[in-house]
């Protein structure tokens, strides 16, 4: 079953829905599937239902954070320099807008073959965070899906009780995300490591101890 | 205000509905003997009897994907060892498995047959001590335990003279393992696995047909064959509610298929089958082991060619799962082609298999709470993780 | 205060109370002199697993709770009886026994019809 | 019969209990502190520095090239490299460690850090009878309570030190038999050198 | 009362002690720890009450679930953010006198999870500690020796004076903060009663090894 075949039975049996095939380079060959959120649960369904697929065993559901990157590209303009027309080249940095990513991994108990992956992304990093939960498809989903609400913020429509699973329920931020920031609990550190070295330089000036 | 989580409240039910009386909501918190660790369940009861019952992780969350994100791929592996301490072979292996196929590294011969013989090594220890923790959350304080850690201390030694530690060996390698078998470790563990029939007819005859146990367990904690693979539940667990999904036979990965076992299935799918399965999963575990022990090749334990520092595979993904004794355990990495992993994900059996928790004990006893939950066997370095 | 003949009884009961207390008093006098007592909100507080205990325990229970703990006292106040004539039991004639097999058989008719109407076994 | 299995069950404990008195497989309590389990070789717990010959200093194999501290996974090690120099295990100048600190309350005795070094100076030690209860001092092992001599390694993990020793002595041998070479070609050189002004005399005579 | 005078009686079988020494034997030789155990370091605390190590030898292997039964702490494993305010609360909660023994690195200074958003860095900072095992997990041997070592500090605690044990003192508290949950950490992030760290770590201080600043 390539997943060129399974992507064509979806588009068959699930009408409107956007499918693209992410090629994976490393060896393992594993490709990906990015389903768009609108029809995520549609096509859940049917991958679960459909006899030659019956993938019934959501294995695996992972989040993946990826901030948005500066992409700097050298761009030719003209531009009035002292009064003269010239063409000028100009380095203008684009941050692009990051997005985090679900990642499923289904197998099938019953035919017992292997992992057929299904990707799903946000809009972007900030507040359009929503994606549509899987749980009622698979019911294995719950506690996963509960720890990336947790960890990276998306927040899952149609999630039976989505609560904070592993961090206490005060916690504001999302601790996996790339950019998250350890409150500076700095304390001593007897065989301290780069930037660790660095606080402690800095408290140890602040202490007027040297 | 460290409240439980608001979900549930007492909720006073209007005394004579039914001459039932009030709910009393009580949490089998972090810090309970027969928790398995620090894991807590919010149990609204009526009486003894269970009405709902919501569990609470996070109180072991030693952020190991965080750390790994910071970490060599080497580094991350003494890590693993942490994940369900009481088997870090089979974790280290499906790391190991993980990054083998990311990279796509191959492994010789005799590094094959030495994962499969500790990995059956460590299913065993694993399901010993778990039924001895199971009968002593029955009440049977000690004894069957006592026999359990008996032979759990043969099988650690057998690690540590092959790793050097007894609990967290750190052992496997990308491509192989760390160091080949000291001279006479063959002979030792093949004198403890001639050991142990013994030892597992001693525990069954001192478990199995005890009339306690039976009505302890029997038809406590029914979990239907849907149900459970729709929870994603897997193991022992799945296996005792009669699903035929056993991940050596269905993914073949190491070289599995060379050895004839078979795997033990329950109807059903209550706590006596996942006891039996268990039991029964020992034995298989121990003829694998006579015939691996038996016809181990000689030759190079490790890939040459893979460098232990600056180990930097292709960007790419790759996603291994393997058949931990505790379930189905999964790696799955993201690289990005630096030293250090861009997503370090661990698919943890325990967490799947305690989604059907709930549902199992509902309508039960609290006692049963207790029995229900040791045979669902979890631990918490992996729920936490 | 002639020998009267309840000396060695009360002799007995207050050596039998003495060796009760005695440790106990000694405990206590060592508590008052050496380890000062220091108790706290925290101390005090009622233990679930670490957490702090929400709502309260006095809630109305099932019936079922009830009845169980109302037989087993009875059975319980019997034994107490039994006492007095089992000591006795070699100088007594045979009527006292049947009178006490009377009461017994009384109490586990009781228990039969109580069983019978399965009051010790709920849903 | 109704109670039969947990009669089965007595009757396994009975053995067991009389058993004890019998075989010796059935008693397996290690009297600790009076009686000691047999080594193990390969055992491990926390890393300690080898050193050749008598003076702890001197004879220090590590060269300070902090391979092991950024290896080390829970990041327990701390180096500070010496400006001065000094021969190392195979006689050639190099850095030396001013400052080598373990963590010992962080260390996970994990042995990457001996994985890795090139210079076989770190091995893992069996002592594991380290429980104090001042944890600044006792736990953070400074150079000279982690250094330990090479006797004291081939003690404790004796085939792994005999191969380290093998491997060091033919090294040994191989700097020495470059020395000698660089030594006799200097030599001829030195000859070589003075044959031709003892020619010129001869030739000016 | 000498010791060879107290060896002389005992071999006529009269053994002469003094009351703070029977009372510190009874104190060290029964010894409850709490069933408390929280990761990998729990399970060689369980092998260590199991048949082979077997810590009845010491008084110790009567684990009771409950902190009102206990007077020894064994914090054996990775004590998490989450997880600190029960600890100190069930620290709390226990009788005096009473013990604590901080098992594994983890316990003591967060071990290899110190770099853990969730992972207090010891628990010494919220409770006092009285023996530290290092070792990950520290083997159950050690876990043994550092029964005994406690033994011996118990031996030694006097009953009156100025340096009597924590529990005999009027004013020496025998609870402290529970922290709460706050929006990023724990608030406090530790207990500055209990934890008095050196500001100098001595590795940066420069001292040179032979000991000579």
């Amino acid at each position: 079953m390539t997943l060129e075949t399974i992507e064509s039975e979806i588009e068959a049996n699930v009408p409107g829905c956007v499918l693209e095939i992410v090629s994976n380079p490393s060896p393992s060959g594993q490709h990906s599937l990015r389903i768009d959120p609108a029809h995520a649960v549609a096509i859940a369904t049917f991958l679960r239902d459909a006899e030659p697929l019956r993938l019934d065993y959501c294995s695996n559901v992972t989040g993946v954070d990826w901030p948005g990157k500066e992409i700097s590209e050298k761009v030719k303009i003209k531009k009035l320099v002292d009064g003269v027309e010239q063409e000028v080249e100009e380095v203008r940095k684009t941050q692009t807008l990051g997005h985090l990513e679900v990642v499923y991994h289904l197998y099938s108990m019953e035919k017992k073959h292997g992992p057929v992956i299904l990707r799903m992304s946000t809009e972007d990093r900030a507040d359009r965070v929503h994606l549509p939960s899987l749980t009622p498809v698979w019911r294995s989903a719950e506690f996963q899906e509960r720890e990336i609400f947790d960890l990276y913020g998306v927040i899952f429509d149609g999630h039976p009780d989505l609560r904070r699973i592993l961090m206490w329920d005060g916690f504001q931020d999302h601790p996996m995300r790339r950019d998250y920031v350890e409150p500076d609990d700095f304390e001593y550190e007897p065989t301290p490591h780069d930037e660790v070295l660095e606080r402690a330089r800095q408290h140890r000036t602040i202490m007027g101890v040297q | 205000m460290s409240t439980a989580t608001e979900a549930i409240r007492i909720i006073p039910k209007s005394p004579g509905a039914n001459d039932e009386g009030q709910w009393l909501e009580v949490s089998m918190g972090p810090q309970h003997p027969s928790t398995h660790g620090v894991f807590r369940m919010d149990v609204v009861l009526d009486g003894e009897r269970i009405v709902k019952l919501k569990p609470v992780f996070g109180y072991l969350h030693r952020n190991h994907e965080k750390i790994a994100e910071n970490e060599s791929y080497l580094g991350s592996m003494p890590y693993t060892d942490r994940l369900d301490y009481f088997c870090s072979l089979t974790n280290n292996w499906a790391y190991a498995l993980a990054v083998e196929k990311l990279a796509g590294i191959q492994v010789p011969e005799r590094a094959e047959y030495i994962r499969i013989i500790t990995a059956e090594l460590t299913r065993f220890q694993n399901h010993a001590c778990l039924i001895g923790f199971l009968t002593q959350d029955m009440g049977a304080s000690g004894t069957p335990l006592m026999y359990a850690f008996r032979e759990r201390e043969k099988i650690l030694d057998l690690f540590e003279s092959l790793t050097g530690a007894r609990m967290m060996c750190n052992y496997m390698r990308f491509g192989g393992c760390r160091v080949d078998l000291p001279a006479g470790w063959i002979e030792q563990a093949r004198a403890a696995v001639a050991s142990f029939p013994r030892f597992l007819d001693e525990f069954e005859q001192l478990l199995a047909s005890n009339e306690i146990l039976m009505a302890r367990t029997q038809g406590v904690g029914v979990l239907s064959k849907e149900f459970a693979v729709n929870a994603g539940v897997s193991g022992p667990v799945l296996r005792a509610s009669g699903v035929n999904y056993d991940v050596r036979k269905a993914d073949k990965y190491g070289i599995y298929d060379r050895f004839a076992f078979k795997i033990p299935l329950g109807e059903h799918g209550d706590t006596y089958d996942r006891y039996m399965v268990r039991l029964l999963e020992m034995r298989e575990s121990l003829k694998i082991l006579e015939l691996a022990l038996r016809d181990i090749p000689a030759g190079p334990i490790v890939d040459p060619k893979t460098k232990i520092r600056g180990f930097r595979p292709k960007p790419g993904e790759a996603y291994a799962h393997i058949e931990a004794p505790k379930g189905d355990l999964g790696f799955y990495l993201i690289s990005d082609g630096s030293s250090n992993p861009y997503r370090y994900r661990v698919r943890p059996p325990s967490l799947v298999n305690l989604t059907v928790l709930e549902e199992l004990c509902i309508g039960h006893n609290v006692a049963d709470v207790v029995v229900i939950l040791g045979s669902i066997d979890i631990v918490m370095g992996e729920v936490d993780r | 205060m002639t020998n009267s003949p309840y000396l060695p009884v009360i002799v007995l009961l207050l050596a039998a109370v003495a060796f009760a207390v005695g440790p106990l008093a000694l405990a206590w006098v060592w508590a008052w002199k050496f380890s000062p007592r220091k108790p706290g909100p925290s101390k005090n507080a009622i233990y679930e697993c670490g957490l702090e205990s929400k709502g309260d325990a006095w809630v109305q229970f099932h019936p079922g709770y009830y009845l169980y703990a109302i037989i087993f006292l009875v059975f319980d106040v019997e034994a107490v009886f039994l006492l007095p004539f089992a000591v006795a039991f070699t100088g007594l004639t045979l009527g006292a026994g049947i009178a006490m097999l009377v009461f017994l058989l009384l109490l586990v008719e009781g228990l039969v019809w109580a069983w019978q109407k399965n009051v010790l076994i709920w849903s | 019969m109704f109670g039969e299995g947990i009669l089965k069950g007595l009757a396994e404990t009975a053995r067991n209990f009389f058993g004890s008195y019998v075989s010796k497989d059935r008693l397996t309590t290690v009297q600790f502190p009076e009686q000691r389990l047999p080594q193990i070789e390969a055992a491990r717990n926390f890393p300690f520095l080898v050193y050749d010959g008598e003076d702890w200093q001197q004879g220090m194999r590590c060269v300070s090239c902090f391979i092991c501290e950024k290896e080390c996974p829970p990041k327990c090690i701390f180096i500070e490299k010496s400006t001065d120099k000094k021969p190392d295990a195979v006689g050639k100048p190099q850095f030396y460690p001013k400052v080598f600190n373990i963590d010992v309350s962080v260390c996970m005795s994990c042995q990457i850090c001996v994985e890795v070094c090139p210079f076989d100076a770190i091995k893992m030690d069996v002592a594991f009878e380290h429980s104090t209860n001042n944890r600044f001092a006792g736990l953070l092992w400074d150079k000279k309570e982690l250094a330990k001599p090479n006797e004291y390694y081939r003690q404790i993990h004796p085939i792994e030190a005999a191969a380290v020793d093998a491997a060091l002595a033919e090294e040994r041998a191989k700097v020495a038999a470059k020395a000698k070479a660089a030594a006799d070609a200097k030599a001829a050189a030195i000859a070589a050198a003075a044959a031709s002004t003892s020619v010129e005399v001869a030739t000016e005579k | 009362m000498d010791e060879n005078l107290k060896s002389e009686l005992r071999k006529q079988g009269i053994v002469a002690t003094t009351l703070q020494e029977l009372y510190n034997w009874g104190r060290k030789n029964s010894l409850w720890p709490l069933n408390f155990g929280l990761a990998c370091c729990a399970i060689e605390m369980i092998a260590a009450s199991m048949a082979r190590y077997d810590m009845a030898r010491f008084g110790a292997e009567v684990f009771r679930p409950s902190p009102r039964q206990a007077d020894l702490m064994i914090v054996a494993g990775t004590v998490t953010k989450k997880m600190a305010p029960q600890v100190v609360r069930l620290y709390n909660q226990m009788a005096e006198p009473k013990y604590v023994i901080s098992m594994g690195a983890c316990a003591i200074s967060g071990g290899p999870f110190k770099q853990g958003y969730n992972v207090l860095k010891g628990i010494d900072r919220y409770i006092p500690v009285d023996v530290y095992i290092p070792g990950c997990p520290p083997r159950p041997e050690a876990l043994i020796d550092a029964l005994m070592t406690l033994q011996k500090m118990i031996d030694r605690q006097p009953l009156t004076g100025p340096d009597r044990p924590r529990h005999l003192q009027a004013d020496a508290p025998s609870e402290f903060i529970v922290p709460e949950f706050g929006a990023h950490d724990l608030d406090p992030s530790q207990n500055p009663e209990v934890w008095q760290a050196p500001l100098v770590n001595i590795s940066l201080a420069g001292t040179d090894d032979a000991g000579n600043d």
